[in-house]
Parts: C-alpha cells; structure tokens; sequence
C-alpha cells in the first residue's frame, strides 16, 4: 500500500533561488500530474507537496520556504530520509492544445504536467507566472522550454506584467482556442483565471492548496464548504462543475483546528 | 415503510449507519457529504471547550491492516462547532450527534451547556478516550468505570432532555462494567468501540516512532472482532441502544455487530478503505438481505446471534 | 561471531527469533523442526497439571487481518510435556523455554515445581494469559499486576535457578506496571503480548459466533502496532530482556521491535501467513541489515528508536 | 481467503448405506484430490473431511458416521447450513497409469481421484476394498466403473477378501508396472501398501489421517513425530520420502489434548 509510510534518502538537491530547492527521490510511487505526496521529516511534521517531475528511478519535489517545516525540509542533504506517502488525489487530465498556467510555485506540479504532455506528443502553452525572477524554480530550463512563456510582475525576467496578462494574448495569437486550461498557483490568481476561462467558454482544471493532514479523505481538514469535497482525495485539481459546489472562494482557509479565521474585514471600511 | 429505519434513544435514523467520530466530522458541509453517501446519522469531531490545532503530523498513519490515529483532539472549539451543527440541521434532515469531550470531568459538563445553549443536536456523545489530565498515569476516562458514570451524570444533568451516548474504549477492565455503571449514571445509548490500543509503528531507517505523537489508537478492519465481542457484552448488560463501531468495511462486518446487539452501526475508517460508497453499499446489501429473510425491518436481526437473547429489548 | 546472537536471561540464542507458545509447540518434532527452520529459542503449548483436551472446534479462525484462537490450553499435562521437552533437548541444542499456566496461583507453582522435577528447560515461560478460576468474573491473572507479581515469585521459588519470563497481555490497566511489578517479583525476562481481546466473529446466516468457545485472542498483524507499543512501554520501565511477540509476519516487523526495545522476538501466528520460511527469511534479513549498517550484533539496534534510550541496559 | 469460514446451504444429501452419506455443496472452493475440508456444524463442533467429487458447481464429501460429530452431520437435512473452510493440504498427484487402492472410506478422496484421472483421459486402475459392502459409499456406480474391482472381507460384493490381494493379481496382471500407487484408507492397510509398494520399487502416495483442529499448521496437532511434518499441511497426502521421516508408525495416536496414549500391549503377552 502507498499510503503507509516509506522513508527513502534524498538523492540529491537541487538549489534553484534563496529559499527554492527541488529534492529528488527514489521512484517509490508513480504521480499523475497534479497529484501530491506528502513529505515527512522526522522528528519534526508531515506536509504535502506536488511531484514537480520524475525520471526512470526518481521523483522531485520542489519546496519554497515558507514557514518552520519547510525551512527545515530545504535544511536537508542528499542521504539525508525522509518519508513519503502517496500519491494522493486526482491529477490533470492530459489533453492536446492545453494552456498551463502557473503562478510561483505553482509551476511545479505544472512541470511534470508539462513532462507527460511533451512525452506524449501532446501540445501545449505554458504560461509561467512570478512576482520575480527569484520565485522560479528551474528558471534557465524555463527560459529554454520553446512552449514557456514567462512573466514576472517586476519584469526581472520574461515579459513584465501579470501572467493574466499572457493569458489574453495566448489566445488572440493562437487561431484554435485551448481545449483545456490547467492552472496552479496562488488562489486570487486560480479564481481569476477560472474567470477568464467562463468567460471565454473553456474548460479548466485548477490545482488549489487547503491545510491538509492526512491526505486520505479522512481527517476532514481539506474539506471544502459547499459540497464537502476533500481536497486530498477528488481534488488537489478541481473542474469548473467541482469549483461550483464550492461556496467558500474568497474565504480565508480553515485551520489546523478546522476553525475558519473570521474574515478581516476590508481596510477601507470607516 | 423504510425497512433500514431504526431508532437510538427516541431518534429516528432512517439507517443504522453512522459516521464515526473523528473522521469528516469537522465542517456541515462535509457531514453533509457523508448523509447524502447514505449515513442515517452523522457524528461531529470531538469538540471540547477550546479549539485545539491537535498533534503535528504524521497524526494518521494507515497499515496493511488499519491505521493508527493520533490526531490529539484538533477541533474548533465548542461554539464553533455549534455553528457548523446548525448549518448541517439547516442543511439536512439527517439526525447529527454532537461529540464532546473534556480534560477533567467538569470540562464535560460544561461543553455540553455551552454547546447546548447554541444548538440542539439530536443526540450527545461523550468520548471518554480521552487522558484525564488529573489522572497520575495520564489514562483516559474510559479506563475508570466510576469516573465514566460521573461524567455521564454531569453531562445528563446539563443535557436539557437531548439523549446522551456513551462512547467507550475496549481498554478498561470490562466494558460490560464500564456500560453498566454508565446506564445506572443515565446513559441513553453506549457507542463503542473507540480506538484501540494506542498503538506505535516505528521506521527502521530512521528509528523513529512514525507518529508524531509516538502512539496512535488503532482503528480499521484489524478491530472488527474485538468491536463485535464488545458489542455482544454490552447488550448482554444493559437494555441500551448500542452505536456498535470499528472495522466495518464490509457489509457483512455491519451485519455482525448488528446480530451481535448493535441498534447502529457506526463507520470511520471504512470511509478510507472503501470510499464513501461504503454507506450506500451496505445499505443496499442489508435491504436485500432483509428482503430475502422476509424480514421488514433490522429488529429481528439485532441481537439474534445471542442464544439466548439477551433479555431486554435494547431499542427506541 | 553469529552476528544474530542474542542473550536472555542468561540463555544464548543463535538467533533473537523465538517460536511463540502455543504455536506447532505441542511436541519434540514439531518444535525441533521450527528450530531446524531457524528459530534461536522454541516455546512449548503452555502446560498445566491435568492433561487438557481444549475447546470443540473452530478453535482457531483466520479472517482477513489475523486469526482469532479460543484453544482451551489444551495439552497433555505437565508431565508428558516434560517427556516431550527432554526428547527435543536430545535432539536439539536451540533453547527450548517451557510455557506454564495455572488456574488458580499455586497451580503455577506446582507446574513449575513438577516440570523440573523431569526436565530442565532454558527457560520458564509463565502464561498468566489463563482465567482466574478464583476470580469474581473469570478475569485472567494478566489482567492483575499484584497476581502477576504473586505468581512470579511462586514460580521463582520453585524454578531450581531457571530464569523465568512472564508472559503479559494487553488487557490490563498497564502493562508497563505489570511488568515493573513482576520484575520486582523476581522475572528475569518478560514475554509480550499474549493474543489481544478477546475478539469475536459471527456468521450473519447462521447467527452464531464462529468460534465453539464464542470468543477468542486476536493475533497476526491486527496486533503488530499493539505489540510494538507495549515493548516499548516495557522497556522503558524495567530492565528485563523482553521477547517482544505480536503481529509479526515480515522481516521489518521484527525490526520494529527490536528497535522498540526487544532483544528477542516471537513468531506465531506469522508461520501460517508465510509459512516456515519466516524464521530463515527474517534471519537472513537481519543478517543482511547488520551488515549494511556497517554493524556486529543486533545490540546496537536493540532500543535504538527511543530518544533519549531508555535508562538501563535490558539485555543479558 | 479460502481459509475463512463460510457457511453454506447443503444443496443435497444422498444417503448410500446406513451411517454413511455424500452432502453436497456449493462449489465456493476448488479442491485437489486427496486435499480436504473443515465442516462445522454450528453450535456442534468442525473437523476434516476429504473431498469426495465435484461438478461445476457443487463439492461433494462422503461422510461415515463414526462418533457423535459424523452422527449429527449426517442429522443435516438439504437447506440447513454448515460452515467450510479449506481446501487444505496437498493432493495426490495426477499420474498416468496410476493404481488406486482404497479401503472403506478412504475411497472417498479416491473418487475424486479417479474423477480428475478420467477428465484428464490418463488410464489408471482402482482397487476397491471394504469389510463389506454395507462400508461402500457409491457402490453401484462402483460396480458400474469400468477401472473399479472391488473386494470385500466377507465376499458381500466383489471378490472376497482383501484388497491387498487384488494389488498382488493387478501387478501381475498388467504388463506395466503402475507408475504411480496411490492409496487411502485405515492406517494398518495403508502401512501395508507402502510395505508392497516398496517390495516392488514403486512410487506410492498414501492418504493418513491424524487428529485435526486448525488445519492451517499451527496447533500442532496432527505434527507426526520424527520430522514434525504437519499433517494438514505438508500431508495429508504422503509420499515415501515424508514417510520415511516419520517415526510414529504403528503407535497409537495423538489425541485433542497433545497427548499419545500409552500403546496397549499386545494381548498375547503372557
Ligand atoms: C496539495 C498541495 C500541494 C502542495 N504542493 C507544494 C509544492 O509543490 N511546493 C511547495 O513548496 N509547497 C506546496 N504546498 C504547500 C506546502 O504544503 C506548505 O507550504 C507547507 O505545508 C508550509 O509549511 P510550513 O511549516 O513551512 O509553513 P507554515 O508557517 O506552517 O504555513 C505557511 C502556509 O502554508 C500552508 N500550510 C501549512 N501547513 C499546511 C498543511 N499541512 N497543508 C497544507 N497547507 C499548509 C498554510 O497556508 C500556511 O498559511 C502544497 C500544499 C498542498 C495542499
Ligand atoms: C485429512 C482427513 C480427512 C478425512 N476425511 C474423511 C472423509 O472423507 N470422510 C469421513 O467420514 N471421515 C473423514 N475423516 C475422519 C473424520 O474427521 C472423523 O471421522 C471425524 O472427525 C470423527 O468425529 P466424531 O465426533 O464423529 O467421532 P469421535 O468419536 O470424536 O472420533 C472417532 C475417531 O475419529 C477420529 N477423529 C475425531 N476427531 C477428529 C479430528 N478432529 N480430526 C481427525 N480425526 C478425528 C479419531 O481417530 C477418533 O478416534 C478425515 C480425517 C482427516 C484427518
Ligand atoms: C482519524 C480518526 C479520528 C478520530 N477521532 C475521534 C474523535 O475525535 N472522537 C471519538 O470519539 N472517536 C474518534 N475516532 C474513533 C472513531 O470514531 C471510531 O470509534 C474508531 O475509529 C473505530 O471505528 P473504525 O474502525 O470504523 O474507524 C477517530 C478515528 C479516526 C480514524
Ligand atoms: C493458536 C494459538 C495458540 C496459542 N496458545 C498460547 C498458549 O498456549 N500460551 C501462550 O502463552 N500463548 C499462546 N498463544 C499466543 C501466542 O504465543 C502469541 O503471544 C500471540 O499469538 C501473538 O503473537 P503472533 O501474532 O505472532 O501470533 C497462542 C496463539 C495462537 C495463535
Ligand atoms: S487531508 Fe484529511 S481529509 Fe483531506
Ligand atoms: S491441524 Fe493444526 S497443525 Fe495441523
């Protein structure tokens, strides 16, 4: 069974900017896509993550630093085990004429969408999206990728400007529409391109993040408002008709408690 | 007439299956999910008075024959729950259980009014699993019959005519007892079994117990005999409803704890193991099994592996 | 130098694998051909002072996670296992350890006194995993510390300088208090866990509980994480070798409770599982990890996965 | 898994002679010849039977009643239920040019070696033995069978005598030697084919019977002294090879509590 724990030693670690590395690991699970693993370090948590790529005999992770656990996941040296569950939830759906839109680290997972899609033969576009260049993993491959377009808010690399930004372009400049729009990346970001996506009458697949514990549909804690969906087992990648059972966009995230912090209320309020 | 419909302390379920405690539990919308799989009645995390973040992680750990949990009561607190309760009753008809638990006695009691005062869920289920923080080996409540039975008093004494459940761990000196001295404190229904053991898997690589909390309660199919004994026990002390839980995943494993004297029948991990079809599958399979017995309803059934029965009736 | 050597109490085992009481244990053929399989020490079927013919069958019922067993400590008396056990000693260097039971306390005294009056085993086991006949609900010995620790210093006073393991069970308030209160008792080693529950299956078309004795132990992997929780917890309270049993069928379990703190570990129910070829597989394993880890003997492991490790050395 | 209990209805029972009948059952599992089954009668007891015959759907066991479990099992009526768990141990193996030798009820796993032999067209011989023919399960179908020659002690049907004679003319008869003797029945008669066999270098696998209670090797039960091989599970089909690691031939058996009784001494003995 996947889902029991297996420790493995990292292989290798691949620093890409302060704060941004991509551990690579034993091939001890297949991930599609979209799906995530989550990632022990002993003695310290458990938090998921999404495969950014594989190869015959590895996987990668790829961690931006953020809080206590992740500081300390990107502490770690080649040799050094961790342990792994997975793969959980449900991926992308492969498809020829995908856009793929990624904003940060959001562009991991769409990585090894991006792998599978060149394996098959199958094409696609790939916005990539940062604040700044220092937000990218895998920066001069990306640069490189002839399918990549990139987009940094302060223009330190690619077109300056808002991956959304992009987005229109992408398609005034393509004569076929995308037949399936892919995104990941920071929630405004995913609901505006879910926006964009009705607008123009295209189907989308958008990967989102909800405190998560034990990513096999039991604790409760990804499930969203609405339907109930549990994020770690029909998601982390959700369809327009998923999102719509959902009543909770623009709320802030329940907790590790299951608590939702109440809304702070706009700043412009008198 | 629904022939799966039964009846736990006055409360009508229009299906023995529960959702257990502790699993999906958190929000309405994701009790909710779990009645329209098929539950017939749906139980709340356990909420105390102050909400808890829990253990760190790994806090469930699945193995080939179950999976140890340790999630350390993480919960919104009370009143939070109340709120969740209250959308849930907006939401659906399906009966909720509200589950409560404290660190010393009183926290009980109280939890209960304070939840109370904002909700009224169909029935109380007070996890007495939980370490007594007064207790010098730090055991859970569930280990001491008399401190069961006194919490239990204390939480009738507030529940304001809302039927309490009992929910009790295999880990006392006998459950048998245990359920006695609860239904002599008022108890309106017992719920068990909780997880069992703790339990503790250890890495060989990095030498290290998995959990983050060292030990976890066991939970999942490897329980199913030790649910089905316990059950059997209790209904053979006491005349109450039994919500007979732990290691039902398949739909057989229902139907034992049932003949075994269980009014409901309650499911956690199952959900896991089997997906959330696993309501709607033994659901089916019991209204075809009563169809082919000729039966109309699970009364016949419940308790009849006893030879002789036990000797009260153990339902409404 | 054997690296899977290990010491208890005194007595060398080639290897830490230890076939479990109860299991293929009931003659000097069958025990020499689990030690010709590999075993380092072999336990007999517990014996007591009348021959006993067991309960009718099922007596023993695999299900999916394990099997339950309802024996009825049938054997053929103390004596005629004494003839048995000098037979396999003629036969077999591997130390054979001599499971006794009573049903009242002095009855183990006298079992023990009048095994070695014939025989003397490497070591006694003592099995107080057996009803109280003398107790108010027929609870087992197991489930009392002070009645452990009674019935250790009975059986120490007649044990001829044999060391003497208690075998513990679960089903107690804490098994780490029991195993303090038979070390202080005189236990020169402790054996753990007997079978857990006890656990009862029910066939929903004849509606009766499988097993003729209706309920039965719980062994095999169900229990793995039950066992490695209790080694550890004994292993942090005394400093006795402890011969961790429960739920092992792969190479990495037994590891586990090495590393939780056993020196030697039981097989029982893993030779049904995987056949015989679990005691040459572990081994082998075993063998191969200590190389690996660079390392000569299991010492090193032994408690390894407590941090801090536990205060006192358990070993010899 | 097969070796859990399931209880299933007897679809039907024929009754052959007094104290002797076939139940037959649903086929919920496959067996080999000479490999048996656990029955139990709920709230009775469970003990091992050797399957008798099968059809697509149904298994068959031939019971003899000997004690007061064989008697009540022979009470059942078609409809009621009874538990099955199994098949257990090892079968006979499937040789060309076999001769089967049977006494009593030992032809019942017998049956459903010549059933295996004829569906497989591979010729063989089957001695029939009985006391007499009121010990003969299936006796017109016996008589019928075309490789069947049956003998009984008192010469009620068949030859008179025992069937150790017909071996005597069945050798001699034939121009080849069987390649395989394969046997079941009381203890005394099989020690004397395996004592034949051996006179004549012939491969023989013979059926024994010991006290029985799991059935999966672990009670230790039906240990046969000597190598300590498990009945139930490395027999309880032997060839000479196991035999001869056995030292307990011609000893009184283990009873349910472990315990050999003391053999009786010959009554001759002054
Ligand atoms: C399906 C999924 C895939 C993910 N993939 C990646 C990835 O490929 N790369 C990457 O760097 N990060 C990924 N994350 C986010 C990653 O899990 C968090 O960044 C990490 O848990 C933060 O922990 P921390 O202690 O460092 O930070 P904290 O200070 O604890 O938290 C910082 C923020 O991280 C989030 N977070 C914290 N704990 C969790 C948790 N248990 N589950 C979910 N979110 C949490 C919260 O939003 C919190 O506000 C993913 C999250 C999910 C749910
Ligand atoms: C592998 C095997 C295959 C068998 N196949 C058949 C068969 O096809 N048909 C058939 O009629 N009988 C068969 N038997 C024998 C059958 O199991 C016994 O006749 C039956 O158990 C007797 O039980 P009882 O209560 O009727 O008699 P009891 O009065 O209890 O015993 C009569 C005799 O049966 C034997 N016996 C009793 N209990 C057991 C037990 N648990 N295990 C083994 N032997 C026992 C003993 O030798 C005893 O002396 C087989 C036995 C074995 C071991
Ligand atoms: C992840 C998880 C969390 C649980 N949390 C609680 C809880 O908060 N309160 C409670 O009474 N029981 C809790 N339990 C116990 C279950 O309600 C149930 O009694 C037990 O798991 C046995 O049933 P199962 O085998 O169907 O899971 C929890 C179980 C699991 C697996
Ligand atoms: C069939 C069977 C019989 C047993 N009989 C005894 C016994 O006589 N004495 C005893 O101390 N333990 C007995 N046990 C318990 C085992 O020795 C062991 O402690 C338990 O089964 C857990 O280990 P396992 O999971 O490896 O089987 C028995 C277990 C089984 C399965
Ligand atoms: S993380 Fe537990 S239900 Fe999704
Ligand atoms: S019958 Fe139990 S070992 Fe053979």
């Amino acid at each position: 069974m996947a889902d029991v724990m297996q420790t493995v030693p990292i292989l290798e670690v691949i620093a890409h900017q302060a704060g941004l590395k991509t551990l690579v690991l034993p091939r001890i699970l297949d991930a599609a896509p979209g799906q995530f693993v989550t990632i022990w370090v002993p003695g310290v948590d458990e938090k998921p993550f999404a495969v950014s790529g594989d190869d015959l005999e590895t996987i990668q992770i790829t961690v931006k630093a953020v809080g206590p656990f992740t500081r300390r996941l990107l502490e770690c040296r080649p040799g050094e085990r961790i342990g792994l569950r997975g793969p959980f939830g449900r991926g992308f759906t492969l498809m020829p004429d995908s856009l793929l839109i990624g904003g940060g680290i959001g562009n991991a997972p769409l990585r090894l969408l991006a792998q599978r899609l060149t394996e098959r033969g199958l094409r696609y576009t790939w916005l990539v999206g940062a604040r700044r260049a220092a937000d990218l993993p895998f920066l001069s491959d990306l640069q490189r990728h002839p399918a990549v377009r990139l987009f940094t808010d302060d223009g330190s690399v690619g077109r300056p400007g808002s991956v959304m930004a992009g987005w229109t372009d992408a398609l005034t400049a393509s004569p076929t529409p995308p037949r399936l729009v892919c995104g990941a990346g920071p929630e405004p970001m995913l609901l505006a391109v879910r926006e964009a996506a009705r607008l123009h009458r295209l189907p989308v697949e958008l990967s989102f993040e909800r405190y998560m514990k034990c990513g096999i549909g039991l604790c409760g804690q990804c499930c969203l408002d609405g339907s109930g969906l549990r994020l770690c087992v029909e998601g982390p990648i959700l369809t327009e008709e998923q999102m719509q059972s959902v009543t909770e966009w623009g709320l802030p995230h329940r907790g590790p408690s299951g608590r939702r912090p109440a809304a702070t209320p706009p700043a412009s309020r008198p | 007439m629904n022939p799966l419909a039964v009846t736990v302390a006055g409360v009508a379920f229009p299906s023995p299956l529960v959702l257990a405690s502790g699993v999906m539990g958190l929000s309405a919308s994701s009790l909710k999910r779990v009645a329209d799989a098929g539950a017939g009645a749906v139980t709340t995390k356990s909420c105390g008075l102050e909400e808890r973040k829990g253990h760190p992680c790994p806090s469930i750990l699945p193995f080939e024959h179950g999976l140890l949990n340790a999630v350390g009561l993480a919960n919104p607190g009370v009143e939070e729950m109340a709120r969740e309760i209250a959308e849930f009753q907006a939401r659906s008809p399906i009966p909720v259980i509200a589950s409560i638990f404290g660190r010393t006695e009183a926290e009980f009691g109280e939890a209960a009014a304070r939840l109370l005062a904002l909700v009224r869920p169909a029935l109380l289920e007070i996890n007495v699993s939980c370490p007594n923080v007064s207790s010098e080996f730090g055991q859970p409540f569930a280990a001491d019959a008399a401190a069961c039975a006194r919490i239990t008093s204390l939480v009738k004494a507030r529940a304001d005519g809302v039927p309490v459940a009992v929910k009790l761990s295999l880990m006392c000196p006998s459950i048998a007892q245990t359920a006695k001295a609860c239904a002599a404190a008022g108890a309106d229904a017992i719920t068990a079994i909780n997880s069992v053991g703790p339990g503790m898997l250890i890495d060989p690589h990095v030498r290290r117990p998995i959990l983050a909390n060292q030990v976890g309660g066991l939970s999942g199919g490897a329980i199913l005999p030790l649910a089905v004994r316990a059950v059997w026990e209790i209904a053979r002390a006491v005349p109450l409803p039994i919500i007979g839980t732990g290691g039902v995943t398949r739909p057989e494993d229902a139907l034992q704890l049932i003949l075994a004297g269980a009014t409901a029948v309650g499911i956690g991990t199952g959900i896991y193991t089997c997906g959330l079809e696993v309501f709607g599958r033994i659901n089916a399979f019991l209204t075809d099994w009563l169809a082919r017995e000729g039966l109309r309803s699970l009364d016949a059934l419940r308790g009849a592996a006893h030879h002789p029965p036990p000797a009260e009736a153990r339902h409404g």
